[in-house]
């Protein structure tokens, strides 16, 4: 009549083991695809990097497909130019949002103009390829190109550009880094602001002075997540950068790019070809894997910080 | 079962603790406890905060399994059986030895939802029975006038003294032996913690209950036995008259006329 | 004080600027695009490569793939929260998975992309189709529903697991009756989030789903989303009007998918007050 | 409500680890039997996979729609993904037919048991509208894409930069330019080697050309000639105008052919619909595309 506690492995427990292992299974599905993803990049690519010389794959400055040669490092420099550039427009202004939207706007005011700025995330990307090339690379050619001009009367431009690609860029990696960065703000315990104030600091003390160097980590870490973002972009990039694989020398100068080189070349590319884009994936990858190491960093810090 | 109510016999032992050991990690909340808890009795545990009576009486029915850095040695055993045993079934545990919490926790479903959630895991799928439980279990609790019109609606809409005593129907819902309360009134109103203890009165006489209470008054009121605890250990565990009247420990008797705590 | 004036200028300046930028974009798009939007748009086959007729079964296809995609990534994405939260204790094992977790979110596109077309395409044999295409998205929504989950599951207070457990309950039956109805709203944002995600993706299903113009019969057809089908338009010259029509459709879309992870996001603050 | 969709959630959890698992063990099926198969292992006999060239493809796609209007049993499935795909899609067995925008290369005539050119297509020369030149020759093209020419002043222009715009490489349209022009040729030890100017911007289609060419003054590009329309200016080379006419009678020197090629004999109704192609029929919709028809 009394139900013992000591009953013997039930169908409930064998059910609740059971779904222990499933869950654990959808838990690991991640990690398996990564591993998946880096071996199959690896193994397509490997062969590639050993036929041309490692390091003749990494700093070599001429690719030429056609001509059997595959030197990256045009490739790497458009990317980092591109992303670099797109930063440093990109992270003024996200920050400047993040500001007006956590200290300046009303609160209702600051959700409308965050879901526009969310909006500005879900628009496709191959979107933005088409109004940069339509709009953005004119208006580079047609405004900016002059003002160079003044200084340096040989510029020449098409329009597309690094330039281009980072105006573009700049405005797609605005979403992460808006959001982030206002998050990390307005998380800032009032107690400093408060302080801030009462020691007769006005607004805009305590915000350049307080709560930017108090979010600092988190802001950081929206800057890492948006140059992921800018380094990986492929379809809009693609259209305006002119894809011309050459070392640049400045700002108005066609680049191409590692992703924008994978995604156009790949469709057409003979067997060997196919390998070294690959091995460009396998730079792409690392350079992205580096990146992702440096966030962890920043947000182990940002944990002892808190 | 009759008999266990009747005072002259000595009661069953419900619990035999020996030799409990308790670490967080490094820290160690639990010294050497051991303690027999008595079926059909009401146990007090009083004691400073920190003291580790709300951490012994969540070793009752394992509820620190949730806390992975948990480690413990010595034994407990119900009925006569070890919990931490390889052949305890942790579920068939928790349903005879039921808990209430410092802060009512009723789910965010409807009142009526909520008392039927435990006996629906132990299979009940009967309608009507349901329908029993959930009344016979308001009554108990004396709940049932308050919420009989509005048994589909939000339990979070009810006031925290009600919420309480939902918590303490929901947990009779499931039949249990013991019900361990760890501090069950001090998040109420004085009015509410009068309803709560007065419950306590009328379930004392089918159930073994343990309390960890703050408020010695509420103590000397309700339970059979005291136990009181100091930075983990047991210094004492009497009859509460005895503890209140006469402790046999200095440190005890410190405490209790409010020289510290 | 010029140092005040200056700083709120150029905070304002720039804030507009985004505004503004934001608005210029949406602007051209609708203005180029809206006006070639009909019912027969939507509901008609396209003739000669999309320059003529409508774009249904590119709707059809976008509407399979995301399908696809969801039905392989939130079951697994709700479980792997669950597990990280709910079941994982803490240790070297559980922060391994958690940080790869972590690198997959950061992945770029035309890598999965690439990996994609490797792996399902070619090495699994799937062809170019909707399964390739949509087990390729899944990868890429996967950490975006991982995360909404874990973030929703972290809300559900501790009080609420110990009274389900302390009845007896299971530690499933807990997850499952009492806690994971508390995230409804949090798994919805993310769902949501996913599915602009999906519908907004060229790189990915290019590379897996093939791009032919056609309604799916089976999850082992080639077929076309809106985004790929806009690429094309524009790309191969086919028909600006039609890709800005095709743009202005997936813009509007995003916006009411945006609208209404907002509207579901901002009820989650009420759903369980402590 | 609430319970039903928890309970809908969870079937399909476990719905589609059961097919995770399926899909982990496909490869060995696969693999057993796609050695010998010819053609895809698609589920349906009656399909017949056409991949390839994305120039081809508007065509490929015509040609199928009103095949498959006259034949329901058939369906017939196109895709894109570039005149590599299609060789790819040959060596993986994942297509029928792949599409070619060029002539087949020399290491990739093993691949291919049988070609079929479908179609031609000349290759408009365009440049910005608003440029002056309206005549060019071969030798000229050769000079400004190999960077010898940089100046629109070099060729009768006025005197401004020319802003070379050419195809991405492995592109059929890059391929076939730059074999007719000679941008493309042999070095001294023969093997073949490309001579394009390395300034020149390049993009990845032949929207993307026209789009650029007709937004940048001073641009010189070349793209499928049935691409081409009114937003950009298309030159005459060597005094010919680029028409149908003209590259099917061979006065206009740049055009390239629109190639099917299979892995085995194709089967029965991949040879019908190879059959229809050819057929009148066939050859007027090739026109209707704007190609030109090879019958």
């Amino acid at each position: 009549m009394k139900a013992s506690i000591s009953e013997k492995r039930g169908r409930r427990s064998i059910r609740e083991t059971a779904i222990e292992r499933i869950l654990f299974l959808a838990g690991i599905t991640a990690t398996i695809s990564v591993a998946l993803i880096t071996i199959f990049i690896f193994g397509s690519g490997i062969p590639a990097l050993l036929d041309s010389g490692f390091v003749n794959f990494l700093v070599g400055t001429n690719w030429s497909p056609a001509n059997g040669s595959y030197g990256t490092l045009p490739l790497t420099a458009g990317t980092m130019a591109v992303t670099l550039t797109a930063l440093v427009l990109g992270i003024p202004t996200g920050i400047a949002c993040a500001v007006f939207l956590s200290e300046i706007l009303h609160r209702k005011a600051a959700r409308v103009f965050k879901f526009a700025i969310e909006l500005l995330a879900g628009i496709p990307s191959v979107v933005y390829g088409f109004f940069g090339l339509i709009v953005v690379v004119p208006a580079v050619r047609t405004y900016i190109l002059p003002l160079v001009r003044l200084w340096d009367p040989d510029a020449h431009t098409t329009g597309l550009s690094i330039l281009s690609g980072a105006i573009i860029l700049a405005v797609m990696i605005l979403p992460t880094i808006v959001s982030l960065s206002e998050n990390a703000i307005s998380s800032v315990p009032a107690e400093y602001r408060e302080a801030s104030l009462a020691l007769g600091a006005n607004k805009r003390q305590t915000i350049t002075g307080v709560l930017i160097p108090a979010a600092r980590s988190g802001i950081l870490a929206s800057i890492i997540l948006g140059m992921g973002r800018a380094i990986g972009e492929t379809m809009a990039i693609l259209l305006i950068t002119g894809n011309v694989a050459v070392l640049p020398k400045s700002l108005l100068d066609p680049v191409a790019t590692l992703t924008g080189t994978i995604a156009m070349e790949m469709s057409y590319a003979s067997a060997s070809h196919q390998q070294a884009l690959f091995a460009v994936g396998i730079i792409l990858f690392i350079i992205i894997m580096l990146l992702n190491a440096v966030a962890q960093g920043v947000s182990k810090r940002m944990g002892v910080n808190q | 079962m009759g008999n266990n109510s009747n005072a002259a016999m000595r009661p069953e032992t419900q619990f035999e603790i020996r030799d409990l050991d308790l670490f967080y990690d490094k820290f160690q909340a639990l010294h050497h406890v051991d303690m027999d808890i008595l079926k059909n009795r009401v146990t007090a545990l009083i004691g400073p905060s920190g003291c580790g009576k709300s951490t012994f009486i969540r070793t009752l029915n394992r509820m620190n399994d949730l806390i992975p850095i948990v480690k413990i040695t010595g034994s407990v055993k119900f009925d006569g059986t070890d919990i931490f045993g390889r052949d305890c079934d942790v579920i068939a545990l928790r349903k005879k030895v039921g808990m209430v919490f410092q802060k009512p926790n009723p789910f965010p479903k409807t009142v009526y939802e909520n008392i039927v959630y435990g006996p629906r895991i132990h299979g009940e799928k009967n309608k009507r029975k349901l329908d029993e439980l959930v009344e016979m279990s308001l009554k108990q609790v004396a709940l049932w006038d308050e919420v009989k019109d509005r048994l589909h609606k939000p339990a979070l809409g009810l006031s925290g003294g009600q919420q309480q005593r939902l918590c303490i129907a929901r947990c009779l819902a499931v039949e249990p032996e013991v019900i361990l309360m760890d501090e069950p009134t001090s998040a109420l109103d004085p009015v509410a913690t009068l309803k709560i203890e007065e419950l306590m009165s009328s379930l004392r006489e089918r159930y073994t209950i343990v309390i960890v209470t703050h408020n010695m008054q509420q103590a000397g009121r309700i339970s059979d036995f005291t136990s009181f605890f100091l930075n983990g250990e047991v210094i004492e565990t009497d009859h509460t008259d005895a503890i209140f009247s006469n402790p046999s420990n200095s440190k005890t008797e410190e405490y209790i006329t409010g020289r510290f705590g | 004080m010029i140092k005040n004036r200056l700083f709120y200028s150029v905070v304002w300046f720039l804030s507009i600027l985004t505004l503004a930028v934001l608005l210029m974009i949406i602007g051209y798009i609708m203005y180029r695009g809206l006006t070639q939007i009909s019912w027969e748009f939507l509901s008609e086959k396209p003739a000669l490569m999309g320059k003529k007729g409508g774009i249904f079964p590119v709707i059809i296809g976008t509407l399979y793939v995301t399908g696809v995609a969801l039905v392989i990534a939130a079951p697994i994405g709700i479980a792997a929260a669950v597990y990280f939260v709910e079941y994982s204790k803490e240790g070297r094992l559980v922060r391994i998975i958690r940080t790869f977790t972590e690198v997959l979110a950061g992945i770029p596109s035309i890598i999965i992309g690439l990996f994609g077309f490797a792996f399902f395409v070619v090495f699994l044999g799937f062809g170019w189709s909707v399964l390739s295409g949509g087990l390729s998205v899944s990868l890429m929504i996967l950490p975006i529903l991982i995360r909404s989950t874990e973030e929703a599951l972290k809300t559900v207070p501790l009080s609420y697991r110990e009274g389900s457990l302390s009845l007896g309950a299971s530690k499933w039956e807990t997850t499952y009756k009492i806690v994971l109805p508390c995230c409804k709203n949090g798994i919805l944002t993310g769902l949501i989030l996913s599915i602009g995600r999906v519908v907004g993706e060229t790189a990915v299903i290019m590379l897996t789903v093939g791009g032919a113009l056609k309604v799916p019969m089976s999850l082992f057809d080639s077929t076309r989303t809106m985004a790929l089908h806009m690429y094309i338009l524009a790309a191969e010259g086919i028909s600006q009007e039609r890709a800005f029509a095709t743009a202005a459709l997936l813009v509007l879309i995003i916006l009411v998918i945006n609208g209404l992870a907002n509207i579901i996001s901002a009820r989650i603050g009420g759903a369980h007050g402590k | 409500m609430k319970k039903r969709s928890i309970k809908l959630t969870v079937a399909a959890l476990t719905l589609s680890l059961i097919a995770m698992g399926a899909a982990a063990c496909t490869p060995s099926d696969t693999s057993d039997e796609g050695d010998s198969a010819e053609t895809v292992d698609t589920p349906e006999p009656t399909t017949v996979v056409i991949a390839g060239s994305t120039s081809v493809q508007p065509l490929s796609e015509m040609l199928a729609e009103t095949y498959m209007g006259d034949h329901p049993e058939v369906s017939i499935e196109v895709q894109g993904g570039g005149s590599g795909q299609g060789i790819k899609s040959i060596e993986e067995g994942l297509a029928d037919f792949g599409a070619l925008s060029r002539e087949l290369k020399s290491e990739e005539e093993a691949v291919a048991a049988e070609q079929f050119v479908i179609a031609k297509d000349g290759i408009a020369v365009i440049v910005n509208s608003d440029s002056d030149v309206s005549d060019i020759t071969v030798d000229q093209l050769l000079k400004i894409y190999t960077g010898e020419i940089t100046n629109w002043s070099e060729v009768g222009g006025s005197d401004a930069k020319i802003n070379v715009v050419t195809r991405e490489e492995g592109s059929g349209t890059r391929d076939a330019f730059g074999e007719l022009t000679g941008v493309v040729g042999k070095d001294e030890n023969g093997d073949t080697v490309d001579n394009t100017v390395e300034s020149a911007i390049v993009q990845g289609s032949t929207g993307a050309v026209i789009q650029t060419v007709s937004t940048t003054p001073d641009s010189i590009g070349f793209a499928s000639l049935g691409a081409v329309d009114s937003s950009v200016k298309s030159l005459k080379v060597e005094g010919v105008e680029a028409s149908n006419e003209t590259v099917l009678s061979g006065e206009y020197k740049i055009s390239r052919p629109f190639l099917y090629i299979c892995g085995s004999d194709p089967a029965e109704q991949a040879r019908a619909f190879v059959d229809f192609i050819f057929s009148s029929e066939g050859q007027a919709i090739v026109e209707e595309a704007g190609f030109i028809a090879v019958k």
